[in-house]
């Protein structure tokens, strides 16, 4: 077996005295047919780590077809898992090592670019004896080309290993993989082989027998046939909290557990749904309830029935649904009634990219009703957040008697992550509806006229009774058309958002508080953001970024930070035309969602830099284009 | 106020609520308009159940009809277009301790909020469901609706409704868990009264559709009705709606019918124009029961499941 | 009867002459309970006074309630009419003359600021003797309130005189208002009779002899008891052309049927409905069908199917309405297909004020669906804009495969105004489908790279079966997942933008080319806004107006222009934080709709003067905020 | 190709199509999946017919079964989830001349689509809609539809679906205009293939429930009516659905329904899990007959018309 020449830290040296590299960190990735077991081997693999100390990112690869046929680059299903000595926030760049069972499925991660001269390729090896002809060409064709675009292909009978204990190999090849990677990554066995025992407890002990051999096989089976051993030593934290591991779609839905909502409203849709999935299992268990409505109207108009009624409501959608919601979202603008809306964002527009991730809804979230429709709209920028966003947009929600959109995106939604355990807190839940008797003197919109805030009654509460309406009205609920009434209530709804920014701190900067260059992100490419920053820093580039929790309002002292950099784009998962398109010119560009939001605000020249792939930002390219920039402006100056 | 409670030990209300306590304002529909018929009918009905205001919902859509929370002294909910029905359903979701009641038109209800009306039946949640059923747009000035007889002129369809009416009867005696089902007509108060009250007294969903007199927009709808009655078939049973001498000698037209059977409601709804008790089924669950598990789950417990559900995931 | 003494030219001087006295304008109402006719005679006198060569603008005053109580300042039902010797392009301030048939309904009138001290107001007298004290007590208390805001009242005994005729003098009334207006400003007796002859010719000779009668009766009534004689000579137009005259609705629905569109599909809503009245009564005599689906859902999508089978489709409706739509706009976005959206804006958010105006959706349009949905968005500024921009919008639709959102509002909606008679081109009709062979070579979305415009191969065209998608998708619309082919399709449809905008010329400056003022606007404040501006520029002011029709594209170079004025303000009828409120800071202050667009485009400091007053821009309130921005930019300097 | 016309004059067509020329791209449903065989036997169809592929639309919404369109090789629209019926009334509308199909899920038609279902049947435009029951959201995953059987476990009832299902039968037959009903199985694709055939001769709005087999998130939902065909009532009359001998052997289970029995068909769809044609009724009148009015008038007509209009608001 070839040794492999690949730019990574080798092996070769360290042979001698049987000690393994050490490396800061690498991104594994194991591919194959769905069906095959991949996603639970990385997940194994990512638990493992993550109790070993490491920083670890996992995010499962989804076949883009329902029912792909078996090899086809459309079928790639799989994980990538990112794992390191320090903080792991996003998936990365080009894997290091993939471990694939077929060939063909890394066509389609070799055109998502996630590969790179001198990623290895651990590759099932059966397919050169295929009885179908075309399989034995396609195989080896293709093993020819990847060796060609520099990647570093080694051939592993790992079928026929699997076969010695095992009449069916597609069921237990994962967790021979997962040995396989046990070994070459330092893998405590004892971890291992007890997430096995967690993972086949239920089919009984034989099961759990034969994966727990299969594995000590793989971890064999690479020690034997593989120069590859490292190392990862632990991050060393600066808490010893106790860690859970989730997705940031479980994190929403521990979030909504944690702020004492009351009910989940929603309708499926990818990939908002899995947070309800995850809910409607454990939901009840906090005396909970997740209503699945008949479309997503209906959704939202039952969250917001409960809200009036007393009961913290949420509905969890993503954009179609959204667009669906708009009336209603208007509706509980005008009507002043508390709701979180979690949105996790997918490509757009229409249908359009239904797994993949975008920051499209930012427009939307803030301008998508007809009317003036001020209301409040953060977005989460880590799994950890989309815990705790909601809990605070429980909150504001019903401080400011508002809906409160809370953005995601199908980067967090679908990445795993291990974080600090969030505590749970009885002043985190809902206050107990209350009921006791209204002052009759006080209106249902009594509204404070400075801040536009006013207390609200709750049915059942004596004296109370108003009838809540989408009209214009006054402050006692009555519908009024007259221009006075009409101005004042726009004018308290949106002084809320002015109340609430004046309690915002301005964002910190990462980076230095000034320089050259600021990025300005929002949303899940913080990490992405950040490392790749920290590179081009320690490299001497004076770059900084910026990240947004709060989009509406927009948080505060952004002009003066801006007036510290030369110049300032934004980062975003979403559409801008490039300055250098055809036909394109500073009259007609149409600008990413983010730098729209501050060019109007801040009248400061914000430029952005997007694209629409689909796919999480990378923190090579975000550095790339660092340098790009900084070294174009050197150029110019 | 006294009442003796059902197993007879004596209540002691604190208040005693009026009809003013049920009233809000001056009702703004124009004169003749039956809508005036039922909201005083609702009103009394609350009044004779003595409902606590403050318990009590009104939740509508938007349309003529569904300006009747403005006019109730309880709470209520003017909403949008079509969407009355997931609105209360929220509202009883986590508060079965509500009493809704719902206004709703025929465009409100059987055009824009269709999928919700189906679905609303299905989930059969504790609440009185009035279709103010004109058979025109009203607050919009006269368009088509979905119950209006074809050939009638209507600001869309001048040359005459080109589609035979909806009947929102027999659609809904075909969804699954339907429990209650009656017309009645807003010129008769005795008839209303007893139906909505029926209606109210049922747990579950109660759908009333109401063939309600529109004098500005379509006049001539029931006319015919109105002044023959022979030409409604009075439904007779002792299970159906309570109906008094009176009423029985100004319908000639009578059939009884025992309201749990499905087949005869059905038939009858798809050739007569009924007047009484289609359906009823008391036994039918109710979403509340289950979506309001778990509501008044104490703090602790909360507590307890919410580390429970951290350590699923703690490595 | 006392003589009014008012700032208005008098007659006092030209009764020794026997001439009535020669004005160049004056705004007139007719107020009363509904059901009174006032409507039917203010149009009667509009009509008499177009065909005289007057420009005139009439609207109605429209009760807030379904039913309000008789004799309810809730109840004022009525109509404005604005007339001149030049174009009336809007509905102007304060009255010159009213004529009420009770004394309550002005109250409503004065709360919108209708009225001025100097306003003349002719009113009934009936309810001075009424039976019902409370009655009498409420009329003596009004006129004595409304003396003491300086309105000059005449207290008229018109029931009395039509009693006289008829013994129904509910019904007769307003063609007496008619005859006293007639005698008032010296209208055409033949005509004005012709008119009432056309009115009520279906109900037979007698009732016509009797409104004639009245009409007669009210003419020398006028000319007996009143002081009030004047001459408005008619305006010298540039043109001799045909005049016609209709409410904004009804010209949508004219160029609706001038455009040769086949379908409408609807769903009522006010204030947009109208035009799906007229449409209903006349469309299918020119081949058109109005369907009225269950939905606005339905309707955009039954009218998206009928333009995907090649049969041009436009659906019309109103805030709420578009909110519902949102979804299926960006499916047509996304999948390339013509449509027209014609959106009658009303006051929002939600239900808002239904029957008042709003330019509240422009934002909305651009920004409403999740995802980047580049489309065209135009606003018509006139009603007769209302005629051609539906025909410019349903060419624009097809040429840039794209659906083109019209903007109009409640404003132009119900205002009525005479304007050349539009034409009638075959050219101007949507070609007939093609139903010839498709070159099966060509793709369905063989986008061109520049420009991003496609051939569209039409249902019927044998070899051009493709299917339509919501999904991302390649040149063929097949769904496709990966990265270039969505960044490719989200290109080329927002360079079709780009196409468009680099078609359009810069806009027109009224008023110079530069100076220390510019206002923009759009939609129908166009005619308000350039009144104030001459008004303005007359007196010495400098300051110019500039009003945009392309709201997305917006306009080519306004940045150009801009920098040729000291201060740019948008007005608009939407909400925008004033500067100065409680709490609001540059950081946080919420702007206008159009100045948000035009800050981020040219990043100039456009400031903005709105209001949600639900009322139409007065002339009156610009001039004040013009004088009063100048006057302080005097100051400052 | 050779064809007889009804008149006995001979048709010369200038093309004859195959299979291939429905077919486009590889079906990407799940092996074992129902779909499969609703396709083919469409396609089937269609050759049978000999339809022209250009002049024949497949509508459709979202949903695994949603993607039919895109297996066909005619033209197609695959739109937005539950709005696959307003699309397909809009392009009938104005293009009667064109053979639209529908296919769209229990999720898509039933859920979110309910609204728009109600309302196609009553418009009763000429089109067949295929309605693919899985009794699950089978594109997302394994969520509970409105036909999934209470108590069964999906990832949003991971407790067991809370509801009865909805049945689509009855809901269909309370609808005015209703004038074709059918219900057929996939696994039995000759009377799959007549079934939909029927439906596709009919002129006017024909809805065919096909119970579907989702191997892979219903799999136990029909496993009892596939083994047991007994549990299945098939229907049979001379005017249902044309039925060879086989089938009649393998149903121990059969009724002899005729179509036109409004009444019965309620209570057939009421009580049992039929197969075959419950309603039909020829002569309700098609929306399309009304929509298409004027649709080829001429230039120089429409000209005159617009003038006219111009005329009465002339002064
Ligand atoms: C989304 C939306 N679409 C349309 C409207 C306009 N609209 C208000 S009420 C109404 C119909 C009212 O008819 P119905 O429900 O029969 O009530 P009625 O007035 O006859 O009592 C319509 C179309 C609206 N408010 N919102
Ligand atoms: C507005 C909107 N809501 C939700 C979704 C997500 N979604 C896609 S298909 C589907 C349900 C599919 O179920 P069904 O109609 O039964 O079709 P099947 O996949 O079972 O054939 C859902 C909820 C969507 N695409 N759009
Ligand atoms: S328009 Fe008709 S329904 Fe509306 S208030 Fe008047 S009479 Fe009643
Ligand atoms: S998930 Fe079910 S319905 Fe969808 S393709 Fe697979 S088997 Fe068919
Ligand atoms: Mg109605
Ligand atoms: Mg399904």
């Amino acid at each position: 077996m070839s040794k492999p020449s690949n730019n990574l830290q080798m092996v070769e040296n360290s042979e001698a005295t049987k000690v393994p590299v050490r490396i800061d960190e690498h991104i594994v990735e194991i591919v194959s047919d769905s069906g095959e077991g991949a996603q639970k081997a990385g997940q194994t693999f990512g638990t493992v780590s993550a109790k070993m100390g490491n920083g670890v990112w996992t995010v499962e690869i989804i076949p883009a077809e329902i029912k792909p046929p078996a090899r086809s680059p459309a079928g790639a299903s799989g994980i990538r898992i990112r794992l390191g000595s320090h903080n792991m926030t996003n998936m990365g760049d080009a894997a290091d090592l993939v471990v694939a069972l077929n060939e063909q499925v890394l066509y389609s991660r070799i055109a998502t670019h996630a590969y790179k001269p001198g990623t290895v390729i651990l590759l099932e090896n059966k397919w050169i004896t295929d009885p179908d002809p075309k399989i034995r060409e396609q195989y080896q064709s293709a093993v020819a080309e990847f060796r060609e675009n520099g990647l570093i292909v080694h051939e592993l009978a790992m079928e026929d290993e699997c076969l010695k204990l095992t009449p069916r190999p597609r069921l237990g090849k994962n967790m021979f993989v997962l040995g396989m990677l046990s070994y070459i990554y330092s893998r405590d066995a004892e971890k291992a082989n007890h997430e096995i025992d967690l993972t086949f407890a239920r089919k009984g002990e034989k099961v759990v027998h034969l994966n727990q051999q299969l594995w000590k096989a793989g971890y064999e089976f690479a020690k034997e046939n593989l120069d590859y051993w490292y190392e990862i030593p632990p991050w060393e934290r600066e808490t010893t909290k106790p860690l859970i591991v989730t997705s940031g779609n479980q994190a929403l839905g521990l979030g909504v557990m944690a702020s004492g909502m009351d009910l989940v409203s929603m309708y499926p849709i990818t990939p908002a749904t899995s947070a309800s999935h995850y809910l409607a299992e454990v939901f009840h268990n906090i005396g909970g309830f997740v209503h699945q409505a008949e479309d997503e109207i209906a959704a939202i108009g039952f969250a917001i029935g409960s809200s009036f009624a007393g009961k913290t409501a949420c509905t969890i959608t993503s954009g179609p649904g959204l667009a669906l919601k708009t009336e209603f979202v208007a509706l509980a603008v005008m009507a002043e009634i508390p709701l979180v809306i979690a949105v996790v964002q997918r490509g757009g527009p229409s249908t359009g990219l239904p797994t993949k991730v975008e920051q499209g809804d930012l427009l939307a979230s803030l301008y998508g009703e007809p009317g003036d429709a001020p209301k409040v709209v953060i977005a989460a920028a880590t799994i950890e957040e989309c815990v705790h966003f909601v809990i605070m947009a429980r909150k504001l929600a019903e401080t400011f008697r508002t809906p409160v959109i809370l953005l995601t995106d199908a980067n967090l939604a679908t990445g795993v992550q291990p974080y600090p355990r969030p505590e749970a807190k009885a002043e985190w839940f809902a206050s107990p509806i209350d009921q006791s008797p209204w002052d009759k003197g006080v209106d249902p919109f009594q509204w404070n006229e400075e801040t536009g805030l006013s207390p609200r009654p709750i049915v059942g509460q004596p004296g109370g009774e108003y009838v809540l309406t989408g009209l214009a009205h006054t402050t006692e609920s009555k519908v009024a058309y007259d221009r006075e009434s009409n101005q004042r209530g726009c004018n308290m709804r949106s002084r809320k958002l002015a109340a609430l920014w004046s309690t915002l701190k301005p964002p910190e900067i990462h980076g230095s508080p000034e320089g050259e260059l600021l990025l300005v992100g929002w949303g899940s490419t913080l990490g992405a953001i950040e490392e790749a920053v920290d590179k081009a820093r320690a490299e001497g580039y004076k770059v900084s970024s910026l990240h947004l929790r709060f989009l509406s309002p927009l948080e505060p002292g952004l002009e003066e930070i801006f007036s510290r950099f030369k110049n300032i784009f934004t980062i975003e998962i979403n559409y801008s035309d490039e300055a250098d398109a055809p036909l394109i010119t500073p009259g007609n560009r149409r600008y990413s969602q983010l730098s729209i939001l501050l060019r109007a605000q801040t009248l400061v020249d914000v430029d952005c830099w997007t694209n629409v792939h689909g796919q999480p930002m990378q923190p090579g390219l975000i550095y790339d284009e660092i340098t790009r920039r900084l070294n174009a402006m050197k150029g110019e100056s | 106020m006294f009442g003796l409670k059902a197993d007879w030990s004596l209540d002691i209300k604190q208040r005693y609520f009026s009809l003013g306590d049920y009233t809000a304002g001056e009702a703004r529909w124009c004169p003749g308009c039956g809508d005036h018929g039922v909201l005083t009918v609702v009103q009394r009905i609350c009044r004779d159940e003595q409902l606590l205001p403050e318990k009590t919902v009104a939740v509508s859509g938007i349309g003529c009809s569904s300006r009747l929370p403005h006019y109730m002294g309880t709470y209520g909910f003017h909403g949008l277009h079509g969407r009355a029905l997931p609105v209360a359903c929220g509202i009883k979701s986590r508060r079965p301790d509500l009493d809704v009641w719902v206004a709703t038109g025929d465009g409100d209800c059987y055009s824009i909020g269709t999928g919700h009306w189906i679905h609303a039946v299905r989930y059969n949640m504790d609440m009185t469901v009035l279709v103010f059923d004109n058979s025109v747009y009203g607050l919009t000035k006269k368009q088509t609706s979905p119950t209006t007889p074809i050939g009638f002129q209507s600001n869309t369809h001048p040359q005459g409704a080109p589609l035979e009416p909806l009947n929102p009867l027999t659609v809904t005696l075909g969804i699954s868990n339907v429990s209650f089902v009656a017309q009645t007509i807003d010129w008769n108060p005795v008839h209303l009264y007893e139906t909505i009250k029926a209606a109210h007294n049922h747990k579950g969903f109660s759908l009333v559709n109401i063939l309600q007199r529109c004098p500005v927009y379509s006049d001539n709808v029931f006319k015919h009705l109105q002044e023959d009655p022979s030409q409604l078939l009075l439904l007779t049973h002792e299970k159906g709606i309570h109906l008094e001498k009176s009423l029985l000698r100004l319908f000639p037209n009578q059939q009884e019918h025992d309201p749990l059977n499905m087949s005869e409601a059905y038939d009858i709804a798809d050739q007569n124009v009924p007047v009484g008790l289609l359906y009823h089924n008391p036994d039918v669950p109710c979403y509340e029961d289950i979506s309001s598990q778990g509501k008044d789950m104490g703090i602790d417990d909360k507590l307890v499941a919410l580390n429970a559900a951290y350590d699923q995931f703690a490595i």
